[in-house]
Order: structure tokens, then sequence, then C-alpha cells
């Protein structure tokens, strides 16, 4: 449909993991001037595509092109100086470095053979600036910045590149929806510059707004190439999951009042000045929502609940009684039954390099261990029907968890805490980074979950997760519950604008994709 | 159903492929390469005799190479061996020296010291966030001050007891060395611990993220500081069996052990970050040092000669099968 | 400045000068009591715990006590510069005489000249100094090499295979012996074939060595070990080697070895001297400091027994330590430790 | 205002070791028999130079998330090279000279070429060519002795002026010059990056084992400028085994009190400095305490105990458990 020489071309490119095909003969056209959306399952090969293009892995058969001239590069490094960029879906920052020396990391300014670190920084600020992050300041370290800033640091560094093709994998996972507006102004600007941009995402409302074409990938092929716009989304994600579409979201059970106290409580929880006297409560069989921008003491919240916090004040009920939760030890006890899947899989979820098995162990020793002593057919036992249960596509359970792909990755830290069958789960934006169809067992299982008696509070980035899938919706506001929503009143509408702390009647300027 | 089955035993099959690390079995052929090229300076290191008394001297590496590995594993190291090991020794002789009840206690009390010196070491790492290879220094500098203090101060008895001989060169099985057996049990127990029980998958949760392990509910100061305090108790333990194999103890006996320990352990494929290794290993690692050590010791080359062998040959026997995958 | 003076020295029979040629020195006199630093290095072993015991020990006897104001003893440790650095702090803070055990012959030039300008006394013992400029209290280590090679030359009728358990590699005192003990053998005339291994003056370190040795090269006619002999019979023991010549040190466990299994065939020359050389060391010091004539270099008596002469509770003690090193008398000096006098003094300080 | 805050994190490590090294030195010093005089400040700063350069070396590549466990080694191998070539004429001198740095060069090279390119763990790497350089120090010199430039060697271990040692003017010259330059160079930040994450500092495109192979190098060539100046020192050479490891084992002791990070990516050579200035310090404090000699080593480890616990008091802020770990 385009017929202008591509300014990258890669014509069967094929990957193999041991056994696992993860990329089967694909190719790929890129433009210059166009965004080009990627979309595709967990696993469907799109993330490993991608570090074919720049050099992190090297294909095991197939050829690309940049400009008409063939090229393989050796390092990521190779790519850059090509102009080919990509912000990958594992964050790439140096967390002990500054934003600054972050975004210079690979050609920064020098002077008399030493980085000249003010102009250095002038230029940070610029690439910040144009990324729509002027707020961080670029001595910070990266390890301090939370998740979603870190992403705009990202998106900075890629940008002060100068790249020609930029490539973005799931960079906006962790990003919040005003954060995702300024980006995307940034991307449609960079299009009219020229630039040729590749965007993965699950996210089925930023593609529609971005994208001028798309490819669908599945099981490592590219299964179709079409224009934006040409295909309505159930179409779409059929093409992804290879058969037919159903409701995103589970029905809403009506809960029914049972007079037992709640299975969580806080009463005027606090901490420092980040938690501001934060009282609610959760029943067993029931969904909460935690809604409100990124950073506003959401994770705080979630691990105050957890015994993470020190110094905590205030009170935390279950059943009724008020307990003292002073690590994760005694939030998983037996009386207390608390869960926490976090933020980020990679360094608090999973022990990476180890096997599924010992991954979904971790958490639920007390399952099949007396005295310590592991009792390898209960755990056996359990684990295979985890893995059933929650539909872990892995080989065997002894594979290291890093072999699969991010959504898989993302369901065994689920299917660990589920392991120990807790009461209360805590989710911090469980379905970051992952698919539609995944999502929607994620939901399901959430449901079902809370069918079955637990009580479940959720974290999200996403709205749409907090109206489809919440019974009630406590949106906080620096460190404080802003506003409660419950049933009809969860709207993305109240959500962001209570979200944004203003009053619900008046316009707000937050535009969401 | 079926499918199931089959599943069940393709699982089973990656399992067993899993377990024999092809470092492992490298550095099985490493030893067997070592003694080929022993034997071409002399047939004697083929002999029996020869390789019962290189396991026994290799049990007292290994029994402390077994605590140093549990904390490598965790990604920490002890570098508190050297003393420890001396007061393993010296408190059990000094023990042993008092009547009846203190021939009974001595071996406890000279792995309890240790276990105490390992504690403290343990609490600085988990509890007070030290990081280990400053805070074991330290012990080790204590340790060390305690026993020149007390081999001055209180005229020390330092002969082994008659246990202590008979643990360290006794035969209860005939031709097989007590100390090999003690090895062999220990290394079981190490085997059973690290793959059967909680602590044992705890210590590689730990090593390998200590945020995820802790966030999972894993007490981890709980178990760091455990694994810190067996490695103590091994360490000492190590000195008592060489107490047994001197008949006494002595000031730096201890000396020798620290570095081949580490190395023992690395060359046996223990990642030195943790989370990766296997005992097995580790015993390969162990027989390597010593029949090194030993080949070396008796050929008759200078000292210099000696250590740049030894250097080199445990950088390519690392070559061949060590490296780290990128 | 001490003046260079004609011999004899103050007290002949214990201040014996090395050689002929050996120069005397008269320190300007001081007046008493003086300030007295022991300048130690290494102290983690057993040889050097009772070093120092010794040396309090002898400072505290009366009539040295009374010409003491101060007597101040630092360990170092390993390095060499920690030790140059802890006598220029003695030199700066005004004592009168240092006595070292240097960790390195050579390495103290620098402050020998120093010690030289400030007039202090410099005295060394043990591992002693490169130097004219220092008085040594010297043990003659080739000597003792030397005496342990002619043991085993006389005990063995034909020559044959002898085990040479050494030292540490790298320092003098080591291959002074060696080159003493290879010097008398090469000369003797008869067939020699020696394995050496490297024991490090460590018991645990020479019994693994000889444990080796014995299995792949033995079994020997002979043994010499310079130190770690405790060990090495106990290798042998278990080797079930046969008891055979030994040249070794001091060690009690060793000649405790030595009496009990002399009618087996464990014939030993057990020569050293011990850690009471530092008493020595402090008597040439204050000496000097009263203005008598010393030799710039002493030569130490070895404390020498050979079978079949060790004598129980008094050549070796079987109630003492097997770490615990014998021959701590200079009957010439006035010096003669019993080992409870050593291992004793300290029970009642503490 | 917030620029200075910035600031001042950045340089935690390096200001707290700065200040555990006043206090110290102001007690010894006040303490002193000969008071605060210009010898004193002289000899103080003689023996902590050298290890301050060899601690220098160990920061640099533990910045990396490596260790250098062969600096001592290299140190005691340059000086008993030295103790041959850095003699005679000038120009014999000079040239003596620019091949000990030019050896340590090697060495370093050498271990950073085996850590890169074979893919091994440095902490067994080098141990064994620790070993080696230890090997060939015993060919040089198989007997302590050989001389040096006196002239030379006494220049650089005087007084400038009269009151400032020139050992402390080296030093501050050689961090200027190799630690200033290197830390703010593209391949220094690279280094630190590789220390922080390696796997993010290669996707990054930063030269990761450039970064690596420069540590190792300028750790070589710091460990020849301490071993140069151990020559200077001691005026001679001598292959002392157990002295090279106490300085290995002192560096990381020193790195450590400098407030770098083990586990790499946060540091600099400067804390490290001050850091073994501060272990050298504790040293002196037993020459102005009476203890009792037995006693001594007891007191060295309480200290170091203590000194390396004070970061501990931190922890007694965090208010967020997962801070602990980093
Ligand atoms: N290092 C690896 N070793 C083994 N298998 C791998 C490895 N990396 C990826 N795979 C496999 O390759 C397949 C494709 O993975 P890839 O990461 O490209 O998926 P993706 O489309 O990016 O998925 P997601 O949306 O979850 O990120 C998956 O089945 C995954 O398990
Ligand atoms: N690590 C850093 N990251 C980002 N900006 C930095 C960093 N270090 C310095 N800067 C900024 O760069 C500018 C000039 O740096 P310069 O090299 O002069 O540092 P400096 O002010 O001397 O700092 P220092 O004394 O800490 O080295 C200053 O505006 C400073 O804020
Ligand atoms: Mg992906
Ligand atoms: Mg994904």
């Amino acid at each position: 449909m385009i017929a202008a020489e591509p300014l990258f071309r890669a014509e069967g490119l094929s990957k193999r993991y041991g056994g696992v095909i993860a990329l089967d003969r694909a190719d790929l056209e890129v433009h210059p001037g166009r965004i080009h959306a990627i979309l595709g399952e967990n696993g469907a090969g799109k993330s490993t595509l991608i570090k074919l293009m720049v050099g992190v892995v090297a294909p095991d058969e197939g050829r690309m092109t940049l400009q008409g001239r063939e090229v393989a590069f050796a390092r990521p490094a190779a790519a850059t100086d090509a102009g080919v960029v990509c912000i990958f879906q594992e964050l790439s920052l140096i967390p002990d470095l500054s934003v600054a020396d972050n975004i210079m990391i690979s050609h920064p300014p020098t002077r008399l053979g030493m980085i000249d670190r003010r102009r250095q920084r002038a230029i940070a600020e610029q690439a910040l600036h144009r990324a729509g992050a002027g707020d961080i300041h670029p001595r910070a370290l990266v390890k301090d910045l939370p998740l979603s800033r870190r992403q705009m640091v990202e998106i900075a560094k890629a940008l002060a590149r100068r790249p020609k093709i930029l490539i973005l994998d799931e960079a906006t996972s962790a990003l919040t929806a005003s954060d995702v507006s300024k980006v995307f102004e940034v991307l449609k600007r960079l299009r009219t510059e020229g630039l040729a941009l590749l965007y993965i995402s699950h996210r089925m409302h930023e593609i529609a707004e971005l994208a001028d074409e798309c490819s669908v990938f599945r099981n490592g092929r590219r299964i179709s190439t079409f224009a934006a716009g040409t295909k309505t989304d159930a179409e779409v994600i059929e093409l992804m999951i290879g058969r037919e579409y159903k409701h995103a979201f589970p029905d809403k059970p009506v809960r029914k009042s049972n007079g037992r106290p709640p299975a969580l409580q806080c009463k005027r929880l606090g901490w420092g000045d980040r938690l501001k006297d934060i009282s609610f409560s959760l029943h067993a069989g029931e969904i909460i929502g935690l809604g409100g921008l990124d950073g506003q003491g959401q994770r705080e919240l979630l691990l105050a609940l957890f015994g993470v916090l020190r110094d905590c004040r205030g009170d935390i009920l279950i059943d009724g009684d008020t307990v003292k939760i002073d690590s994760p030890v005694a939030a998983k006890s037996d009386h207390i039954g608390l869960a926490l899947i976090p933020e980020d899989r990679k360094t608090e979820g999973l022990m990476l390099p180890m096997s599924v098995r010992d991954n979904l162990s971790a958490a639920a020793f007390d399952r099949f261990a007396t005295f310590g002593i592991i009792d390898r057919q209960r755990q056996s036992a359990l684990i295979d029907e985890m893995i059933r249960l929650i539909e872990i596509k892995t080989a065997s359970p002894d594979l290291p968890v890093s072999a699969l792909s991010g959504g898989n990755q993302q369901k065994v830290v689920i299917a660990k805490w589920l392991m120990n069958r807790p009461r209360i789960i805590l989710l911090n934006d469980p379905t970051r980074g992952i698919d539609v169809g995944t999502k929607q067992e994620i939901y399901r299982l959430l449901r079902r979950l809370a069918d079955d008696g637990a009580a479940i509070l959720l974290y999200s980035t996403d709205y749409d997760e907090l109206i489809g899938c919440c019974d009630r919706v406590l949106v906080m506001y620096d460190g404080a519950i802003r506003r409660e929503l419950a049933g009809a009143e969860i709207t993305e509408r109240a959500l962001i604008s209570s979200a944004l702390n203003v009053d619900d009647h008046e316009p707000t300027e937050a535009s969401v994709g | 159903m079926s499918d199931a089955m089959a599943s069940q035993q393709a699982h089973r099959g990656i399992a067993m492929l899993r377990r024999i690390d092809p470092a492992v079995a490298a550095s099985f052929g490493c030893i067997l390469l070592l003694l080929l090229v022993g034997s071409l300076y002399s047939r004697s290191f083929l002999s029996p005799d020869y390789l019962l008394q290189q396991l026994k001297v290799a049990s007292f590496l290994g029994v402390i190479a077994t605590g140093m590995m549990l904390v490598i594993l965790l990604g920490q190291i002890d570098l508190s061996v050297p003393w420890v090991v001396t007061t393993g020794a010296m408190m059990a002789c000094a023990v042993a020296s008092h009547g009846t009840a203190g021939v009974i206690l001595a071996i406890p009390c000279g792995i309890l010291c240790g276990a105490a010196i390992g504690f403290l070491n343990g609490i600085g790492v988990a509890y007070l966030r030290i990081p280990s290879m400053i805070i074991t220094l330290a012990t080790n500098a204590v340790a060390q001050g305690l026993m020149v203090a007390y081999t001055g101060g209180f005229s020390p008895q330092d002969s082994a007891s008659k246990a202590m001989r008979y643990l360290a060169t006794g035969n209860v099985v005939p031709g097989l060395p007590n100390a090999v057996l003690v090895w062999a049990i220990i290394g079981a127990a190490a085997i059973w611990l690290l793959s059967r029980t909680t602590f044992g998958r705890a210590i590689y949760a730990i090593g390998n993220r200590e945020r995820a392990a802790y966030l999972s509910g894993i007490d981890t100061r709980r178990v760091t500081m455990l694994a810190f305090a067996l490695s103590g108790a091994l360490s000492a333990f190590g000195g008592v069996l060489l107490a047994g194999y001197a008949s006494k103890a002595a000031q730096s006996m201890g000396d020798a052990y620290l570095l081949p320990s580490i190395a023992a352990v690395v060359l046996g494929g223990t990642h030195i970050l943790g989370g990766r290794g296997s005992y097995l290993g580790t015993v390969a690692g162990v027989v390597l040092i010593t029949l090194l050590q030993s080949i070396l010791s008796v050929m008759q080359i200078s000292e210099a000669g000696r250590q740049l062998i030894y250097g080199a040959v445990i950088i390519l026997m690392l070559l061949i099968y060590g490296r780290q995958k990128v | 400045e001490p003046e260079t003076v004609k011999g004899p020295a103050a007290e002949p029979e214990c201040m014996v000068p090395w050689a002929g040629d050996t120069k005397f020195f008269k320190f300007p006199a001081k007046k008493g009591p003086y300030r007295v630093a022991l300048a130690n290095g290494y102290i983690a072993n057993t040889w050097r715990i009772q070093m120092i015991q010794t040396a309090k020990a002898y400072a505290a006897q009366p009539e040295v006590k009374a010409k003491l104001k101060e007597f101040k003893v630092v360990s170092t440790g390993e390095d060499v510069p920690a030790q140059i650095s802890a006598i220029n702090n003695f030199i700066d803070s005004g004592y009168d005489a240092i006595v070292v055990n240097a960790q390195n012959p050579t390495a103290f030039g620098p402050v020998i000249k120093r010690a030289k300008q400030a007039g202090v006394v410099l005295v060394a013992f043990d591992n002693i100094l490169a130097t004219e400029d220092a008085i040594n209290v010297n043990v003659d280590q080739k000597g003792l090499g030397e005496l342990w090679a002619k043991w085993l030359v006389k005990n063995v009728a034909d020559g044959g295979k002898v085990l040479e358990v050494r030292g540490v590699a790298g320092t003098s005192v080591d291959t002074d012996r060696h080159n003493g003990f290879h010097s008398v053998l090469n000369g003797s005339g008869k067939k020699w074939q020696v394995t050496e291994v490297v024991g490090k003056w460590d018991d645990g370190v020479a019994q693994k060595a000889t444990a080796d040795a014995i299995a792949t090269n033995g079994p020997f006619d002979a043994i010499s070990g310079q130190g770690g002999d405790t060990g090495i019979v106990q290798a042998m023991l278990d080797a079930k080697h046969k008891m055979v010549p030994f040249g070794g040190e001091t060690e009690n466990g060793f000649r405790k070895f030595c009496a009990a299994k002399a009618s087996e065939g464990l014939k030993c020359s057990s020569a050293g001297t011990g850690p009471a050389q530092v008493a020595v060391a402090i008597k040439v010091a204050l000496a000097a400091l009263e203005g008598k004539v010393v030799p710039q270099s002493v030569k130490l008596p070895l404390a020498v027994v050979e079978d079949p002469n060790f004598k129980k509770d008094q050549d070796y003690f079987p109630a003492q330590s097997d770490n615990f090193f014998v021959g701590n008398s200079f009957p010439t000096c006035g010096i003669n430790f019993t080992a409870q006098e050593i291992m004793g003094q300290s029970k009642e300080n503490q | 205002m917030t620029e200075w805050r910035f600031w001042l994190a950045e340089q935690r490590g390096t200001l707290l070791a700065i200040g555990i090294f006043v206090a110290m030195f102001l007690i010894y010093a006040t303490n002193h028999p000969a008071g605060f005089s210009a010898n004193m400040v002289q000899t103080a700063a003689n023996k902590a130079t050298l290890l301050a350069f060899v601690a220098m070396a160990q920061a640099i590549v533990v910045i990396t998330a490596g260790i250098d466990l062969s600096v001592g080694m290299i140190l005691t191998l340059t000086n008993c090279l030295a103790s041959w070539i850095v003699v005679g004429t000038a120009t014999e001198t000079a040239l003596g000279v620019a091949g000990v740095l030019g050896t340590g060069l090697v060495c370093g090279m050498i271990n950073g070429a085996i850590v890169i390119f074979g893919r091994l763990q440095p902490i067994v790497t080098t141990i064994a060519t620790g070993a080696m350089y230890y090997g060939i120090a015993l060919f040089l010199r198989p007997n302590p002795g050989g001389s040096v430039n006196e002239t030379l060697a006494d220049a650089l271990t005087g007084r400038l002026f009269g009151v400032l040692p020139t050992s402390l003017v080296t030093l501050t010259l050689v961090a200027l010059l190799i630690w200033v330059p290197y830390s703010r160079s593209v391949v220094g930040r690279a280094a630190f990056a590789t220390g922080s994450s390696e796997v993010a500092a290669y996707m990054s495109g930063a030269p990761v084992r450039a970064a690596k192979f420069a540590a190792y190098t300028l750790a070589g060539l710091l460990s020849a400028i301490g071993g140069l100046f151990l020559t200077f020192f001691s005026y001679t050479g001598e292959a002392a085994y157990a002295s090279g490891n106490a300085y290995t084992l002192f560096s990381i002791a020193a790195v450590v009190l400098g407030g770098v990070s083990l586990m790499g990516g946060r540091g600099s050579a400067i804390g490290a400095i001050f850091g073994a200035l501060a272990f050298r310090t504790i040293g002196d404090l037993l020459f102005v305490f009476d203890f009792d000699p037995l006693w001594q080593p007891l007191f060295q480890g309480l200290v170091l105990m203590l000194a390396v616990s004070i970061g501990a008091f931190g922890l007694v802020r965090v208010r967020n458990r997962l801070e602990w770990f980093g």
C-alpha cells in the first residue's frame, strides 16, 4: 500500500531458543514518517523481533536492510550509531547514574577527553523537555525515581540519540494517562519530522490513536499488516489470538452483605507524609480498585498493608481483629492470609534464573513442607495444578522463568501467591504489559477468586480495568483517599477528575487516549 | 490423560538433564586429567593409598567449603574462615583438657564457638546489612585477637582428644578414613538441605534476588543469619578435624583454607554472585584443589614455579568449563 | 652515635661476637631508667606469642625492671611499612632503645639512619637487619641447617633419600637454613637424593606436605624439618613410615616424639633458638644504653639437644603444649626461663 | 539549594570516610607522645600512602562490580621488580620506573582480559593470577634484597618545604591525574554504569568491555605505584606472600570504609583513599594506647568492627524495608 522504498526491511527473520521458536520467518517494512504498530499476544515474538533488529541477539536466519543497505548489528551500540534506537521492554536505565548521565550514556559531549557535564546537562534538560518530562531533575539518580518517571527518562534518552527509527517496546506500559498523552504529542511530532516509529503496545486505544499501520504477530509470524482504522478492535484481537473474541470483563455479581466483619479494614493508616489517614474496608468476595495518578501513595499503601513499611500509624484489622503486620512473613501467615503481587516482576516478583517450579514454590513452602522438609510429590502436584489452572505456557516447570514471555512471567507471579491460598490479595498493576487475551484470563481469575471468597485490592493504571473489574474504586491523591466510587459511579470521567483532584462537574483538560 | 503422562515424563527428563550440570561433569573430567598428568611424573599418584590420603586431606577442605558454599549461594562471602577454623580447633582442645566431661563436650563446644562467630557474621550481614566481605573480615580479626590473647594468657591445652583423633584419622569402615566418612555425611546432608528443605530453596531464592524472596514472605534475614552460623560451625568443625589430624591445635592452622575454599566452590561451578551452584560441583572443586596442591607440592620445582603453575592451571580449568554465559 | 671500640664486650660469655672481625660499639652512657620499646611484626603464631610473653617476663624481673622506666610492645602485623613506621614513631617519641624482630632484613635502611641520628639504640633479633649500624642478636641460621645435615650424615650410614621440609618461601631464614643444609650434604661424600617440600614452619602444612611426599616419593632414610616438625612426625606415624634420623627445630611436641620414639629409630637432633632470645636482645640493649661495650653482631648459642640426651622436664615438658618452643635458656647470659615461668607468668598477670 | 543536596547525596560515602578518618586521626595525634609534629605526620603519611594506592586500585575495580584479589600480589611483584631496575643514573632510574609501572599495567591487563574475554568470575580469576604474580615475584627475589635509587626514594618519602610529606603530594597528584580524568571520561562513566547494571549498560550502548578492561588495567597500574612506593619506603624487594595477601584484604576494608559499594556502581577512589588512611590509623591507635601486647590484635579487630558498623546506623532511618536490598 506504500510505494516508496522502505527505510528498513526485514526478511525471513527466525530465532530459536532451544525448542522454542520465538520468531519464525518474520518480515517487516518500516517507512519514514509513519507510526507502525505491532500487536500480538504475549510470547508472539514482538520483543524478539526488536532485539534482532537492534543487535541484542543475532538471528538464526534472515536478513535486514537499512536504507537499502544490508545491516547486521553486532551490538546495540552499533544500531544506535546507525540511527536505530530502541526503548526496550525491560528498562535499560542505569540505576546508580544520574538522569543526565543516563540520557547521554552512549555519546556524551566531551571536552579534553572528559565529559563536559555542563553541556551534557543542557542537552539532557532539552531532551527531557522534548519528552514532556521537564519536571525530572537531571541530577537525580534514576533509582530514586518511580517507574513511570523512569520510562519518561528512557524516552528522553532515546530522543537525545537523534534516531531515524525509534522503536518503543511497550514503552508506555507504566505510564499514567497524562504522561501517555504527553508522549503521544512527542511521537506525533517526530512523525512529522520524518522519523519511522515502531510502536508495540497491548493497549488498543493507544494504537487506535497513534498508528498509521498495524502488523499483527502470532506464534512468531507476521499474520497480517493493514492500515490503521480498517479493522475493528474485535477483528484485530481475533487476529492476535486466533480465535473469537468475547466480552472483556466478566460480569460483576451483586454482592449481598452477610453481616460478617470486613476481611480487611484500615483505620486512619498513615506513613510519613506519603500516606495520610487511609480508612476503608474490604469484604470477602469484593474487588476494590485503587485509582489515581501514578505515585499518589498507592504503592505505599499496598506495601504498608503487606508489612514492608516501618513506623506506620493507624490500625489494620483482619476479620475485625486488630493485627500487627511487620513483615511479609507475618502478612502471609495463615491467620492473616495476605498476598501481594508486586509492581516490578523482574526485581520484586521473580527470581528470573530460577525454574518456574522454584518460583511458584517461593511463597507457599508451608503448603507442601512439614518442619521445613519439602514433600516433592505434593509440591509437584500443586505446581502442575497451578500451571494448568492459570494456563502458564511453559515447556516444563523446570525451565527458568526468564525464558517465558512477559505475560507468562506475570502469570507466574500471580500463581506463586495463589499457591498459598491467600484470603486477601493485593495487586499492584498486575496487567502491565500483558496482552488482551491474558488480561481477560486474569480478570476472570480475579472474579473467580472473589466469588470463592477472596478479598481483592487492585491498583491499576488502566482506567478500563478499574471500570470493568472493580466493585468499588478508591481514588488516591497525594497520599490520601480523595474519593470512593461505587457501582455505576465508576466512570472514566469520574476517575480522571478525582485523580486530578478537581470537581467532577467541571470539564477536565486531561485528554485520555 | 496420556498427554498429561507424556508431558510429565518430558518434565522428568528435562529435570534429570538439568541436574547433570555440564560444569560439574567437566570438573570431574579435569580431576581425571590432573591425575593422568600427575601419573606421568610418578606412578604413585594413581595408587589407591595416595588417592585415599588425598580424599582424607580433601575432607577438611570439603567440610569448610561446604559452609563457604552456603554463604556464596546467598551471594555473600565468608572471609572469617581462617580464624574460625583456628578457634574451633583451639576451643575443642581446650575443653578436651577438662576431664571426662570435657572430652565428651570438646567437639560440640568447638563447633559451637564457630557457630557463635558465624552467628555474629550473620547478624552483621542480615540485620545490620554490613557487606559480608567486610564484616567477616572484621570478625576474623576479632577471632584472631581472642585466640592470641587466649594463647598468651591462659597457658592453653592444645592437644586433641582421642575422639578428635579418631574422627579425623581412624577407620570405622576398614580402609576408609573417618574424615572422608564425615565429609560424605556432611555432603549428603548439604545436598539434602539444599534441595529438599525450604531453608535450602530459600538460600537459592535469596541468592538470586533477595528483594523478591523477601516479598515472597521468606524470612530472608533469618535464613541469611543461619547460613552464616552454619558456615561458622562447619569451618570450626573443619578446625576440629584438622586438630584431630595434627593431634593438636595451633594458631595459624586456618590460614591455608580461605582462598582454597573460595576457589574450590567457584571451580565447582557455583556462581560467586549467588543463586546458582550444586554441591557435587563443590566436591569436584575441593578434590581438584587438593590434588593440584598435593601434586605440585611433591614435584621438585621451585616454590615460584609451583605458584605459577597453580594459578595457571586454575585459570585453564575455568576457561575449559567455568565460563559465564553472556 | 656509638664509637667503634675494641673488644671484648662487657659480658664476653654472653655477648659473643659473631666473627673475628665483628666491630664493637660503645654508646655514650645514658642515665637510667630507660624507655625501651619492642617493635614486633606478626604476632599470631605460637613462637611470637611466646616471645612476647618472655619479653614481658624478662622486663618484669626485678633487676631488669629497675633499669626500665617504660617497656612498650607493639605488633604491627605482616607488612614491613607498618613496622618501619612503628620504629619511626618510637624514635620520634624519644625512646632510648628499640628492640626489633624485623619482618625483612633489608628493608630498614632509612630507619637505621634515623635511629643513628637520633642516638637511639636499635637491636634486632631473630630476623636480623642486614646492616653494620645496628646491633644484631644473631642466630646462625646457616649453621643450623649445617648442624641438621651433619646429624643426618652422621646417623645415616651411606646416604639415601632425604625429605627436606622447608619454611616460608622468600624469606632469608628459609634460604639460609636450606643453603647450610645442602652445603653439608653435598660435601659429605655420600649420595643423597633430596625431596623438598614446603611446610611453611606450620605443623598442619608440613604434615600434609610430608604425607604427600611419603605417599609419592617415600620411604625416606632421613628427614629434616625447619619447623612444623611435630606435624612431620605425625605424618610419618599416620603413614606408618619407619622412624628415621631427623634434624629439626625445638618444638616441645617434636621433642616428646623424639624421646618416645628414639628406640624405634627416630634419632633426633633438635636445635634452634627459642623465643627467649628476645631477652638477650633486651639485655644487650640495656648494656649499650649503660655505655658498656657490646659487639655489633652477637652470636647466640644454639640450644641443641641430640639423641640420646632428651631429658624430661628439662629438654621437653610432657605436661606442656606441643606448640611450646623449648630451648629458652642462655645460661651464659644468666637467662634461664623454664616453661612454667613463661606460661605461668602471665597467669598471675591476667 | 537542591543542587547542593544532590552533591551531598553523591559524596556521602566519601564524606563519611573523611569524617571517620579525621576523628580517628585526631584521637591519635592528640595522644601521640611526640605530639602533632611534621615527623609524625610524615610517618603516618608514608605508611598510609601505600595502602591508599592499593585501595584506589581496588576501588576502581569494585566500582565495576568486580573485585581484584591480586592487587597485593601485583604490589609484591612490582616491589621485587623495582628492587632490580629502579637504580642507577637518572635515566636508568626513569626507565626502571617506567618498566615497573608498565609491568603493573600488563598484570592488570591480563586480569582484565581473562575476566572479559574468558568470561570468568573476577574473584577466582584474580586469586589465580595473584598466585602467578607471586610466583614471578619469587623468581625475581628468592631472598629479600636488592636496592633502589636512594635519592629518588628519599625525595618521595621525605618532606616538601620541611613540612609537607612528599608521599601525600604524590598521592594527591596521582588521584588528580588518574582518578579525576578517568571518572569523568566516557569509559569511566561506563565503568560506573557497568557496575550498577551491566545489562542496562550494554543495552544502552555504553562501552562495557572497554570500561572493565580499563578498570583492571588501572588497578594494575595503581598497585604498581604502590609497589614502587613500597620499594622507596623499604629500599628493597621481598616476595612476601603474607604481606601481599594482607594488602589485598586491607584494600577491601579500605574501600568499604571509603564508602564504595561492593555491589558496584557507587563510590569514588577519593573515598577509598580516606578509607585507607582511616584503616591505617586503626593500627596507629595501638601506639598511643597502652594495651597489653597480647590484647592488641583484639583491640584492632574491635575497632575495625566498630568502624565498619558505622554505616549500619543509617539503617535506623530506613522506613521502607525494601531499601535494605539496595
Ligand atoms: N532468552 C530466551 N530463552 C528462551 N526462550 C525465550 C527467550 N526469550 C524469549 N523466548 C521465548 O520466545 C517467545 C517470544 O518471546 P517475546 O519476548 O518475543 O514475546 P513478546 O511478543 O514480546 O511477548 P510479551 O508481549 O509478553 O512481551 C516466547 O515464547 C518466549 O518464551
Ligand atoms: N552527575 C551529574 N548529573 C547531572 N548533572 C550534573 C552531574 N554532575 C554535575 N552536574 C551538573 O553539571 C554542571 C557542571 O558540572 P561540573 O563538572 O562543573 O560539576 P561540579 O559542579 O564541579 O560538581 P562536582 O563538584 O560535584 O564534581 C552543573 O550544573 C552540575 O549541576
Ligand atoms: Mg515483549
Ligand atoms: Mg509484554
